[in-house]
């Protein structure tokens, strides 16, 4: 019996796109849909799947939890607990068009809520923190139920597909985003699950990822400590986390997390101006645990940006390209063709550099 | 130029330098046959202080060496800093052995003078004693 | 009552040349040359079957072999056991052995195998590419913290910086030569690593490589004074040890001599005898007393270690470390070397240090904790692979001891207790101190853990990592074989094929 | 350029050559050579008669030596005189050489006693050159009688050189002893008892009072018929050509320790001169080859206008026959002391006087003795060193820590 996601862990290899407007132009999802078609092959059909910035104005200060069920039995248990801890502010289905090519769905609905300022005092947390320990409890606990994105105006959008099928699936064409991240995924591991797919989630961050990464179980066993459960056992999961603790929780600046997870080596470090050297110094020494090692491309989006970061010896492909306030992203530059065929500046990051793309302040 | 020097400090006074050199110099390549029920004429020596102290003697291979000057033969010679002795021209004097001060130029056991030659002229390509000794106590450098 | 000797000396004469090598290098006076008969003979009731004289022999004219003379056969009462209690019926006294625990109980790492990439992940070349070893050994911070205007506050807790997980453990000078320290001071200051003092204080010679030292703080305080705390890199504090879990040392009064007894601070030729437990530590909290004085006498610059024994509670006992201001835990296995216990003890009490160390790694993590100290585990780490396994299994540095006297020519005779060591590492005899120079036992311990770092490297590099720290504790790049659940439960792995 | 001329063409001159081309590579250098072969060691005759040489080995320096040293060899003359006012001298052959420098390395020649009816005997010859030897050699076949006169050093190793050439051999000497110049009673009693037991005789004690053709009749009234006779009585040295410009001379040309005559530029070096004893503290002939090569060495640098001394000259032997050593070295002053151990097959005696060790005699054991040698020469304290070992066996390991450190750890 082939094991089900969560139950192993689940190397795979894939594809990632992303475009974002530093101006804050929200654009409709054809295009970044479009830019997975000639990377098809880097997919095998057991995943795909789209996050969105900038999607739901309208209820921009509610967390957007887009929730999987099985059945509605799942669903009423969950949303029993949600309302322990949150108000219901909007609760509907994500529309979606039916195709041949994306088959077994379950029940896909989004959930608007807001936390409760009783609770939040009770158990002397922020909100954030409890939307993180809601969403774990869910994904961990409750069968049958899985939360797939739990941000302020954003979501993702995924299933077991190619992800330009997802992509219509979806109706992406009817969202509009100012920054759009995609993923086409090649599981070695697994039969395909709605909620393997990517992005994979955590508040407004979202991640893509296409690799293997090495040192998974070091990753997985100490971020643990801290609350956090990879009930899925993918790369993309733990990278989220780590992500997640160190911009968050621990406060760091994005270059930081991106010395922390993708480390200049030694011999550049000690090369380094004294400044420099101690802090990259102190951050390989603080957080040793949360270096990601072996091939991985990944797209971190969050509210107001992203930042796509290689491994150190860059062993995945991952090409920029920039044409306007336009930045592209993606693992093979026919994809950023596509999305942007006059495009002239085209480049390739080197391995553990992060390019960061904000937004305007405002703009978004 | 390089020259063995001892390093008392690491001398262990196991001999096997001298069995070393003998062997070496023996010309056979098993070092039983060579040197089984043999007396040796190794030409470095252990000596061992009254403190217990042991150290090798080889060739100091001298800036002004009185065994050249004194060989009547002509047969003793400093070639690129090795002093080398031609068997061929030794006649078995041992003037060299009454005027080396270091003691180091011996008597091969056939009445012929033979000395350290820093296994130059042997197979073992670099001196036996240092490459077989086994606290680093002999050592072939420098200084 | 007589035995036939353990050994015997194989003397094939039709090599001997009658060097007498041998002869002067057997501390134990094996043999000797007849000038009537003009040949060696031996008397093997002495031979400890240390190689000496095989290994200097110039024309392999010797070996040593086991004697096969035994008594009828019996699987309960083997040999040994039968003529123990022949040795004890005789003398009354407590068997004494040294070195680790040669009996054939599990060894873990040999049951645990390791993973390499194949297509879905490259592999790394470390001839091509960067593959990096470097280790902070210290508690790590819960929180960062920024200055004023931002920029992260890079200071820490005090921390220990390894070019490779690797450190020589606590072997006291006395125990072993003035040689043999020189050789690991040497060899620890040329590798970036660290030696350990072990309890018998810090030779004034040696104080210059305070910087790659550990200061050992022992039961007996043999040695220490503030010099010798501010001297090193790093306080020991020696609970227990893998060897001899629950008792203190015993230096015999015939090895505290000179510069022993003076870098001991006990007279010449009295017997170091460290008691079992610290007397000033009967519980955690006393430990956590200890700590914090070591602290404040260092000014808080020199990390602390706490050194245990693995035994059955391990888990619960690093716990309490872990909580105790100690920045670092270092877990002895009860196959650790030691230069003297009793036989019973060194061969029964105490566990094996991967579990020590897999149930540790879990608990700390479990309780949320493993930041607070690094975890450092001895006890026979043997090979580079041992080390990638200790590792992955979350060590995050090991120490060895064996491992570091065989590269400086130990032959494991197990005889250390004897002080007629031939290797001149366990004695003060200054004939056979002498026979260790420190140019070659340091060359050749960095030469060791020159390859180790090679053999860690391509481990590394097989499993598509490029720098240590993601090896700790990345248990799926370990597999079982021929385990138990419940082993394979407690080493946190899965079995081969899985 | 300087010009640099050398009387004579043994060791002495060899030595002064590379001397003098050790400091100056330009200057010319004349060598006055009597003999007509390249330099050799006399002592090697006796070993050419055993054939453990031959004329091409005898050659002290590589055939190459005189052009090596751009030195210009006059084989076949002699010089006859030295006019110090002109600095020349002048050749049998009407020639005249002139010098900057010169140095007298005439060595010495046999002294032959007057003895009644020397001339009746037809086959006799003195034991000195390549020449001597050669004609000897010639003269005797595996059945002459051979009558040696004199037991010292030449006497002695031209029997060994002869043992096995002819029928029997007799050494006759006047002295009681053989080897009467370096050995004692007991040490030369053993030496004679093993030369008689390879089939030498002797006849000691007393020499030949007169030759009536093929014998000759002892002082002891004994009559050695004999084929061959080689007169070894001793030597003297050469000292003429200085005494005539005017140098002072005594047995030997009078030279300071960095061989100067009394003679302005002129230099004397080898058996030809007398110097310092510094183990008697007496200036004597000592006719020996290490000594004449570190003279003429010395001469050569000096000349050249280096600055050496040769300061610590000793007597000194190594002799063996047949197989038994001896070394002897220094000398036995009034007053000293002896030390000696001995046994069927060797001798030991070391002579210390003053806290200083000043000379041996060793039979038998020629281990590492060179480092007795340098005591005496280095004038060493005994004080200082752990004599008692020293006297069982020759030991650096005896000569103390500092003495080791400076020999065995650095350059020397």
């Amino acid at each position: 019996m082939i094991p089900l996601e969560g139950q192993v862990r689940i190397p795979s290899g894939c594809a990632v796109s992303a475009m974002i407007s530093r101006d804050g132009r929200r654009m409709n999802g054809e295009s970044v849909i479009q830019s997975m078609v000639p990377m098809h092959d880097r997919s095998n059909g057991l995943g795909g799947g789209f996050a969105a910035y900038g999607i739901y104005p309208e209820y921009k200060d509610f967390y957007a939890l887009h929730i999987f069920f099985n059945d509605r039995q799942c669903r009423s248990e969950c949303m029993t607990l949600l309302r322990e801890y949150f108000e219901i502010v909007q609760d509907e289905h994500i529309k979606v068009r039916k195709i041949p090519q994306i088959t077994d769905e379950p029940i896909i609905r989004r959930v608007f809520v807001s936390p409760m300022q009783s609770v939040l005092r009770h158990l002397q947390i922020d909100e954030k923190e409890l939307v993180v320990r809601v969403v774990n409890r869910i994904n961990a606990e409750l069968d049958g139920s899985y939360v797939f994105s739990c941000g302020k105006n954003m979501g993702a959008f995924k299933a077991v597909g190619f992800p330009e099928d997802v992509g219509r699936y979806y109706r992406l064409e009817e969202y509009e985003a100012y920054c759009w991240t995609a993923h086409g995924r090649y599981p070695t591991n697994t039969p395909g699950w709605w909620g393997g797919a990517h992005p994979f989630c955590m508040l407004d961050y979202s991640i893509v990822h296409n690799g293997e990464i090495s040192s998974y179980d070091a990753n997985r066993r100490f971020i643990e400590m801290y609350g956090y459960k990879c009930t899925l056992q993918t790369d993309t999961e733990v990278i989220a986390y780590i992500a997640d603790y160190l911009l968050r929780r621990q406060g760091l600046t994005l270059e930081e997390t991106a010395a922390v997870i993708a480390a200049p080596f030694w011999s550049t470090i000690d090369k380094m101006p004294e400044a420099e050297k101690q802090i990259y110094t102190y951050l390989r020494n603080a957080f040793p645990s949360m270096l990601v090692t072996g091939p991985f491309s990944i797209i971190l989006g969050f509210e107001g940006g992203l930042m796509a970061l290689n491994d150190r010896l860059k062993l995945r492909s991952m090409v920029v390209g920039e044409q306007g306030d336009m930045v592209y992203i993606a693992s093979e530059e026919a994809a950023i063709r596509v999305m942007a065929p006059d495009i002239q500046n085209i480049w390739s990051p080197a391995g553990g550099e992060p390019v960061i793309v904000r937004v305007k302040e405002g703009a978004f | 130029m390089k020259r063995i020097y001892v390093k008392e400090q690491w001398c262990l006074g196991c001999r096997l330098c001298e069995y070393n050199c003998a062997f070496a110099n023996s010309g056979m390549t098993d070092m039983a046959k060579a040197l089984r029920g043999k007396q040796i004429y190794p030409r470095i020596q252990v000596e061992t202080e009254a403190n217990g102290v042991t150290f090798a003697v080889s060739c100091r291979h001298c800036n002004d060496p009185i065994c050249v000057k004194s060989c009547i033969a002509g047969a003793l010679s400093k070639k690129d800093g090795v002093i080398e002795i031609d068997h061929e021209k030794c006649v078995g004097c041992l003037t060299c052995v009454l005027v080396c001060p270091y003691g180091a130029v011996i008597e091969d056991g056939s009445g012929v003078a033979q000395k350290c030659e820093l296994c130059m002229k042997n197979s073992c390509g670099a001196p036996a004693c240092v490459k077989g000794c086994p606290n680093n106590a002999i050592v072939y450098e420098e200084r | 009552m007589n035995f036939y000797p353990e050994f015997e000396v194989v003397r094939n004469d039709s090599r001997c040349i009658r060097c007498q090598v041998c002869e002067r290098q057997c501390a134990n006076e094996v043999h000797w040359y007849d000038e009537d008969g003009k040949f060696m003979l031996a008397d093997e009731s002495k031979c400890v079957n240390c190689q000496r004289c095989v290994t200097l022999c110039p024309t392999r004219a010797l070996k040593i072999v086991k004697s096969d003379c035994r008594l009828r056969e019996n699987a309960n009462y083997s040999d040994q056991t039968i003529k123990e209690v022949y040795r004890q019926a005789e003398t009354g006294g407590v068997l004494l052995s040294s070195m680790g625990n040669p009996n054939p109980l599990p060894v873990y790492w040999d049951k645990i195998l390791i993973n390499a990439s194949q297509v879905t992940n490259p592999p790394i070349d470390p001839l091509r590419e960067p593959m990096e070893t470097r280790v902070f050994l210290g508690k790590k911070p819960e929180r960062i913290t920024r200055n004023p205007d931002g920029i992260l506050d890079t200071k820490l807790a005090p921390q220990l910086t390894l070019s490779m997980p690797v450190m020589f453990s606590a072997m006291s000078y006395g125990s072993i030569s003035y040689n043999a320290h020189a050789s690991l001071a040497r060899a620890a200051e040329a590798l970036g690593i660290y030696y350990n003092t072990g309890e018998g204080g810090l030779h004034e010679d040696f104080y210059q490589y305070g910087k790659n030292t550990i200061v050992q703080v022992a039961s007996g305080r043999f040695g220490v004074h503030k010099d010798y705390l501010e001297a090193g890199a790093a306080i020991e504090i020696k609970m227990g040890q893998g060897a001899k879990p629950g008792i203190g040392g015993h230096l015999p009064g015939t090895k505290a001599v000179g510069d022993v007894s003076k870098t001991r601070m006990i007279p010449e030729g009295s017997d170091a005898i460290s008691p079992a437990p610290h007397h000033d530590i009967y519980s955690i909290e006393d430990l956590r007393q200890l700590v914090f004085s070591l602290k404040e006498a260092t000014e808080y610059r020199l990390p602390v270690i706490v050194k245990v024994a693995a035994v059955h509670n391990i888990a619960a006992i690093a716990s309490g470390i872990a909580r105790s201001g100690a920045d670092i835990i270092a877990i002895d296995g009860f196959r650790g070397g030691t230069g003297a216990a009793p036989t019973r003890i060194r061969d029964n009490v105490g566990i094996p240090i991967e579990l020590a160390l897999a149930a540790v790694d879990k608990r700390l993590r479990d309780e949320g904790i493993r930041n607070n100290v690094s975890i450092v585990c001895g006890g026979s780490v043997r090979s580079a692979a041992d080390v990638v396994k200790a590792i992955a299994l979350g060590a995050d540095a090991c120490y060895i001891a064996t491992a570091a006297c065989l590269a400086m020519g130990c032959h494991l005779c197990r005889s250390c207790h004897t002080g007629k060591c031939n290797w001149g590492i366990a004695t003060q005899r200054p004939d056979l101190v002498k026979r260790l120079n420190p140019d070659i036992g340091s060359q050749r311990l960095i030469n060791l853990m020159d390859a180790w770092r090679h053999e860690i490297k391509e481990l590394m590099g097989g499993m598509g990592i490029n720098s240590i720290e993601a090896l700790r504790g990345n248990r799926l790049m370990l597999r079982g074989v021929g385990l138990t659940e419940k082993e394979l439960e407690i080493l946190g792995i899965s079995h081969a094929g899985e | 350029m300087k010009k640099y001329v050398i009387i004579g063409n043994g060791t002495a001159a060899a030595g002064c050559i590379e001397g003098i081309r050790s400091t100056d590579a330009e200057g010319s250098i004349t060598v006055i050579s009597a003999e007509k072969y390249p330099v050799y060691c006399r002592p090697l005759i006796s070993y050419y008669l055993e054939k453990k040489t031959d004329l091409k080995r005898m050659n002290y320096r590589a055939d190459s030596f005189y052009t090596d040293n751009h030195a210009d060899v006059r084989y076949g003359v002699s010089a006859l005189a030295i006019n110090t006012d002109e600095k020349e001298i002048s050749l049998d052959n009407g020639e005249t050489v002139p010098y900057d420098a010169l140095c007298v390395c005439t060595g010495s020649a046999p002294f032959i006693p007057p003895m009644q009816g020397l001339d009746t005997v037809q086959n006799k010859f003195p034991f000195m050159t390549i020449d001597d030897t050669l004609a000897l050699e010639k003269a005797v076949t595996p059945e002459s009688r051979v009558l040696i006169i004199g037991a010292g050093l030449i006497g002695l190793k031209c029997a060994e050189g002869l043992h096995g050439r002819a029928q029997q051999i007799t050494v006759c000497d006047l002295a009681p002893r053989v080897l009467s110049s370096i050995l004692d009673d007991k040490c030369a009693a053993m030496m004679q008892k093993h030369l008689e037991a390879n089939g030498i005789r002797f006849l000691l004690g007393t020499s030949a009072k007169e030759f009536i053709g093929n014998s000759a009749v002892m002082q002891s009234g004994e009559t050695v018929e004999f084929d061959v006779l080689v007169l070894a009585v001793g030597v003297r040295a050469n000292t003429a050509i200085v005494r005539n410009a005017g140098g002072n001379v005594s047995r030997g040309i009078l030279v300071d320790d960095v061989c100067r005559t009394s003679l302005p530029d002129v230099y004397a070096a080898g058996d030809c001169t007398e110097y310092h004893d510094i183990s008697s503290n007496s200036v004597k002939v000592m006719a020996l080859m290490p000594n004449a090569y570190m003279q003429g060495r010395t001469a050569g640098i000096n000349m050249a206008g280096g600055a050496v001394l040769f300061d610590n000259a000793i007597p000194m032997n190594s002799i063996g026959f047949f197989g038994l050593h001896c070394h002897t070295a220094g000398s036995q002053p009034e007053g000293c002391e002896m030390y000696e151990e001995s046994d069927d097959s060797h001798i030991k005696r070391l002579f210390v006087k003053d806290d200083r060790l000043t000379g041996f005699m060793l039979l038998g054991h020629m281990h590492r003795t060179g480092i007795y040698t340098a005591l005496i020469r280095n004038r060493t304290p005994l004080s200082e060193v752990d004599f008692a070992r020293l006297k069982i066996e020759p030991q650096l390991a005896a000569m103390g820590e500092a003495y080791r450190n400076k020999v065995l750890k650095g350059v020397v």
